[in-house]
């Protein structure tokens, strides 16, 4: 009986040499065809080989691009290694405070830094940005401090920071709906008239995964995009994992290649180099900005630490795939670089250090001090014009609330409950 | 400017009898009047004016920048009309059939109904999803449904019914003036159904139920498609059997107004309670339980429920007997008043 | 304020002279961009220019094609004129059943008889069509007698034949819900292991239409297949409006195109074509048995009647559309070829005429006397296992309705409601 | 044949302990190995074995036909499964969590309830739909819902919830032997729960509901992840108040078994009806509203419900507060004694 899950692609980069067998259900001719060994190769081509942007080589080698070419400063180039630094220690802060039970669950962007960072800082004040929920990078450079995406994972709140001020909206956890809050939002845009100039003008960009991608959601964002030429950047991280569910699961071919189904452009970044990632994002909003949009871009990158804090991928793939992608770390090509061309002295990354020892320090004990919600937080907000039903069931609960309180000897009292 | 002349032109004389389809239109060109935020849009809702003709002549008048058809997908309405929103603007959402909400139940459940409390309030959602819902017009499947019961489930978001046209236009006004999201349910089998509508006469706010004639026999608690058919069962009672009934439109779902229902059955001691949905787990069922609750000590007779049944809609020829109806509702009548 | 409907685009086909405006929002460079020219350009093309797949010119000549050649017997042509001539007749009488309140609602497949026909024809026993809800045309192929259709529009049924051993599922009138059906069905012949030799094994069809395309469903039902290498043929038949909305609602580019980001073929065919429908549709039917599915076909025809007895077409087409289609129509180029080729007598087609004739009685005939159904349908087969709940309201219901019919005097009786 | 050995090798013993989620383990085993048409579908099932793990090695153990990942989508998981069964297979569909069900409802509403009776029979749509559900494990937002109402207002659904080790494992396999779609509740925070599995003691019908501990006070009515908080509330008012608590454990909620809840209540005149679900439109209103009409000359005190509030689940810091917990509970019971 053929195996239904493709096994051999699939488990290829899990399960050393992939045999061929019912791939035979993808040998194609000319027209649009592919064969197995193009699928393969389809497939590897997502994080490695031609068609890809890349400006910083993983040995930190500046090569350059026909059309994504970029001039930075060397100070420029300090502080997006700074960001990254900053960004990937305050995430092991976290998924340490984690595992020390002061959060209930954290999400690490371990590995993502260059295409966090990179989207991030391509972003202009007046933009707007949709996030997943792994987007601690981007929420940095939109000046949120890390401290305020904790009470999410501590369990205090659904997200603390203002939407519209930051220009970065709440973390979205149900996979791909914010691809069309998205798509609505850039429409505003459209309909206020802010599209035109590539400075001046506004877009929208949107975050979402290489598993999100298979969501009716992602698609309804595109064709929606596309019909009303929202000015709207889908910024898929391909971190080449959907929990334990690998690429293939997901497409045969380079998700970029979807936009040219309807009719946009897309392109396929290194998400692990932060150079071409914010040269290729700078491109993708001007050109929204312009009005020229919408833009796919496929950042290539990989998930280096567990899908969450509940996760262990030990179960599904193998530590070679790390030790591999390791090679491509997003930090350290820059910090080669640096140090090579000689743009940054030692006292610079010893200052960056010390940066992220003090930020990591204030994490922790913002963390450990956070106050828990009152029983009233339950009722709060959860109308804009106040219902008398829930507003009843308010002070029904909190006169009983108070009534242990009150009764603290009762033996009815609190926590006698497992 | 000159749509302001267009529509001043088009603008309801102080009294005039109008469609429910008809409140509904002008109601919608009121609020589009009022706030150039407003926005409709969905499936043939701009050149054709939509399938019942709800947006009859509003591109048209307002641009189609402010009314515009949208690629068919319910999802992507309603997911960008929470984008729409979070920029500012007010959609209204016209979902062409109830049996086809559902593809965008997942952004109503998830997202709509769930922002202004995730975000405490830094997001509001003043977004109208239209829905046409009920039976009894004869379509094919999917056509016919009373999803109401889904969403008065969900915390998040408010649900209202209108049940004439008088009610029609002030209420998709209010509904549009809120600043929750509001699912506002449609009788389609009534929109012809025609009433005079006076503008010098206020409206009830929205979220609140109307006692709609008084009575002292028992109490009929109903709202949307079914108040017609529980009014004319009130005049054949009193008609036939001098029974004198006393109906309450629900009119808002959720958050449900029951005091009034409460009043009345602390003096009539019988509830009956209409609609055409399935029963299991549904409005009418909640409704039964407050009033049981609240009335333990005044009701005389279990609280009646009379609903469609715990099937799917069946085919067209079959409505007829499927639909609760008059007969139905006077059955329950004599059973309630028989304890 | 800019039109946020591209209103020109989508005018252009209804409303004259298309103004440009808002276009800007497509122009673009090389790597995958579209002018607001090649955008229009696009569009039309899915109707006619190059890239479609043509073997009978609207003007009755046969033509070439290098991958689609067809060889078919004069006997064959015949036929297939045959059944387009009959489920024309059938399709018109239907309407007028409906027009005279026979029928609560029919929806018209005029002009796309090729398309289905050719479609239909394509299919072996052992394939399995999933419809939409105006595949009149494939369902006859399938040996579904017209009659059998008429309990959905009349409403004494919701799809009278067997969806198993007709080798064709109900009609699914939730837009794309059968595109992943259908993808699940393919999985289920693959794992059966009925694939493998183009004529022995199975394949799947699913039929949609171009506004459909927009669903959600439709793309996860295209990444499920070409995930899972499901032998399943995506038949989008497109007829150029859904509804009121044409298609440039839709999309941006053919839809063909949608297939290439998937990694599977798409091909452009004249759906008023029955030779080139036919041809690439067992072209694809067979690449789908032998193991090498999915296969997405657009189908570009057009709908020339209301899109059901319920709509009005005026309100958003001219018909000067309709005129120009009139000169492709599906039907008469095959009767021109036959004529002018001389591969039909006159007796032939009086023959066509006169069985046509006695079709549409017939179905008269059938339809008026129609019983309707008793009250007990309501509660029939709702459950495998019946539910007690639901047979104790059939009890009660029957109860009920019996005691009107013994008081058939009674001042409550029945039908004094509205 | 290897399967058959691996397997037998790691069939149960006659009697043991296991927890929740190895009861579901070995009982979709058992289902796999009665019968062949049985597959296991959904996100992370496969390699992973699901999040919670209710999968572990059953890909290993049947293979990748029968035991497969699937991409990420629920609609594509649920509408594949109706095309699979279309073709002869029973499909066991995993959603995740709770929250992440909606995407699929419209194939679940509109397609998986309706074939059946479309085809009056001539499709049958064996298809389990299992859904971990509930709060209480501290989880972030969409990991806490809990769903059941809306399956339970949906004609052509069977629902039901299991609330401990050995009901799920027979449970899980009786859904799966049913020829009608069944969305199976799995209470996730009692996953880790413990009890003794004999397999010489035949299980109950799978439609039916049980009285879990008999008592003269009053009738308390719960299911899933509640019915361990009510018998601890009930074991409770034994000990600190010397209340007799009947309690019945619901277990299927469509179609409802309330025959048992109505014979009790008859005799304890009293009901409280628990859920951790929103209460607005919910199960635990239908419940009440039936027994307030089946027992209405019984009844001494008015129904009460002790349920979730009608707000989005709250942050986790919250949920000790929002759950109703063996205090809630007490309360209930002093109120309803009241009367
Ligand atoms: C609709 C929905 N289904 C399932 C889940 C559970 N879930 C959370 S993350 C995840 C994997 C997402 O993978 P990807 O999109 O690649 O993003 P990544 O986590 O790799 O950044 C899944 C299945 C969800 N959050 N939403
Ligand atoms: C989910 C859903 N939304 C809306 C509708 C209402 N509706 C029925 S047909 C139709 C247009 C479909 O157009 P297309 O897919 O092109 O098929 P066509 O009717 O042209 O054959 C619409 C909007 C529906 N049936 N299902
Ligand atoms: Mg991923
Ligand atoms: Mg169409």
């Amino acid at each position: 009986m053929p195996s239904l899950n493709r096994a051999s692609a699939r488990s290829s980069p899990v399960a050393g040499p992939p045999t061929m067998g019912p791939i035979v259900g993808t040998v194609m001719d000319d027209d649009g065809h592919h064969t197995p060994q193009q699928v393969i190769a389809g497939l590897r081509a997502t994080s490695e080989g031609e068609g890809l942007v890349q400006l910083l080589t993983p040995e930190g080698e500046l090569v350059t691009h026909p059309q994504f070419d970029l001039t930075i400063s060397p100070a420029e180039l300090r502080s997006l290694y700074r960001d990254m630094v900053l960004v990937r220690r305050a995430d092991r802060e976290a998924n340490a405070l984690q595992r020390q039970g002061q959060l209930g669950l954290w999400v690490p962007l371990l590995g993502q830094e260059a295409a966090q960072i990179g989207a991030g800082r391509a972003l202009a004040p007046q933009d707007m940005a949709f996030p997943s929920y792994r987007e601690h990078g981007v929420a940095w450079c939109r000046g949120i401090d890390p401290t305020e995406l904790l009470g999410i994972f501590r369990g205090t709140d659904q997200g603390s920071w203002d939407p519209i001020s930051t220009g970065f909206q709440l973390y979205t956890i149900v996979l791909a709906n914010q691809c069309l809050h998205a798509t609505g939002y850039a429409m505003g845009q459209r309909l206020d008239g802010r599209i035109g100039d590539p400075e001046s003008g506004e877009a929208t960009i949107c975050f979402f995964g290489d598993g999100a991608t298979s969501q009716g959601d992602v698609h309804e964002g595109f064709v929606w995009a596309a019909v009303y030429d929202a000015p709207v950047v889908f910024f898929c991280q391909n971190n080449q994992w959907a929990i334990s569910a690998p690429l293939d699961l997901q497409t045969r071919v380079p998700l970029y290649r979807r936009a040219l189904g309807y009719g946009f452009p897309g392109i396929r970044v290194d998400g692990n180099d932060v150079l071409a990632t914010l040269a290729v994002t700078r491109w993708a909003l001007r050109e929204c900005r312009s009005g020229n949009g919408p833009v796919l871009i496929e950042a290539c990158t990989y998930r280096m630490d567990a899908h969450t804090t509940s996760d262990d991928p030990t179960r599904y793939r193998l530590t070679s795939e790390l030790e591999e992608w390791k090679l491509k770390d997003p930090l350290e090509r820059v910090r080669v670089h640096l140090v090579r061309a000689g743009l940054a002295e030692p006292q610079f990354f010893q200052g960056v250090t010390v940066e992220a020892d003090e930020l990591a320090a204030r994490l922790r004990d913002y963390c450990i001090s956070m106050p828990a919600p009152g029983p009233e937080r339950i009722f709060s907000k959860v109308y804009a014009e106040p219902s008398p039903s829930v507003e009843a069931q308010r002070e029904e609960f909190l006169a009983y609330h108070t009534s242990f309180a009150d009764a603290a000897t009762n033996s009815n009292s609190r926590g006698r409950d497992h | 400017m000159s749509v302001m002349t267009q529509v001043s032109e088009r603008a309801p004389a102080v009294t005039q009898t109008i469609t429910l389809a008809k409140g509904l239109n002008q109601g919608l060109r009121a609020a589009m009047e009022a706030d150039p935020k407003v926005i409709v849009m969905g499936e043939d809702v701009g050149r054709l004016g939509g399938v019942f003709r709800i947006t009859d002549g509003l591109q048209k008048d307002f641009g189609e920048q402010r009314v515009f058809d949208t690629p068919l997908g319910e999802s992507g309405i309603i997911g960008t009309a929470v984008g729409l929103a979070v920029r500012g603007y007010r959609p209204v959402c016209e979902i062409q059939f109830d049996g086809f909400v559902f593809p965008g139940f997942d952004q109503i459940v998830s997202q709509l109904a769930k922002l202004h409390y995730r975000s405490q309030g830094k997001l509001r959602m003043p977004v109208v999803v239209r829905i046409p819902h009920g039976g009894g017009i004869g379509a094919v499947e999917h056509h016919s449904e009373s999803p109401e019961s889904y969403f008065a489930h969900t915390p998040g978001l408010k649900v209202v019914a209108c049940s004439n046209p008088v009610d029609a236009y002030w209420m998709i006004q209010q509904a549009i003036a809120c600043d929750d999201p509001v699912i506002f349910f449609e009788p389609k089998r009534r929109y012809w159904d025609k009433a005079s509508l006076d503008l010098a006469t206020a409206p009830l706010p929205l979220f609140s139920s109307r006692v709609l004639r008084s009575g002292t026999t028992a109490t009929v608690a109903t709202y949307g498609p079914m108040v017609r058919t529980v009014l004319d069962a009130a005049a054949a009672a009193e008609q036939d059997d001098g029974h004198a009934l006393e109906v309450i439109d629900l009119r808002t779902l959720s958050p449900l107004d029951l005091a009034p229902v409460f009043d009345s059955v602390r003096r009539t001691g019988r509830l009956i309670c209409v609609s055409e949905a399935p029963g299991a787990a549904s409005l009418t069922a909640e409704v039964a339980a407050q009033v049981s609750q609240e009335c333990f000590y005044s009701l005389e007779a279990p609280v009646l429920q009379v609903t469609g049944f715990d099937t799917p809609y069946p085919p067209a020829k079959c409505e007829e007997d499927y639909l609760p109806d008059l007969d139905r509702v006077l059955d329950a009548v004599d059973r309630v008043l028989a304890y």
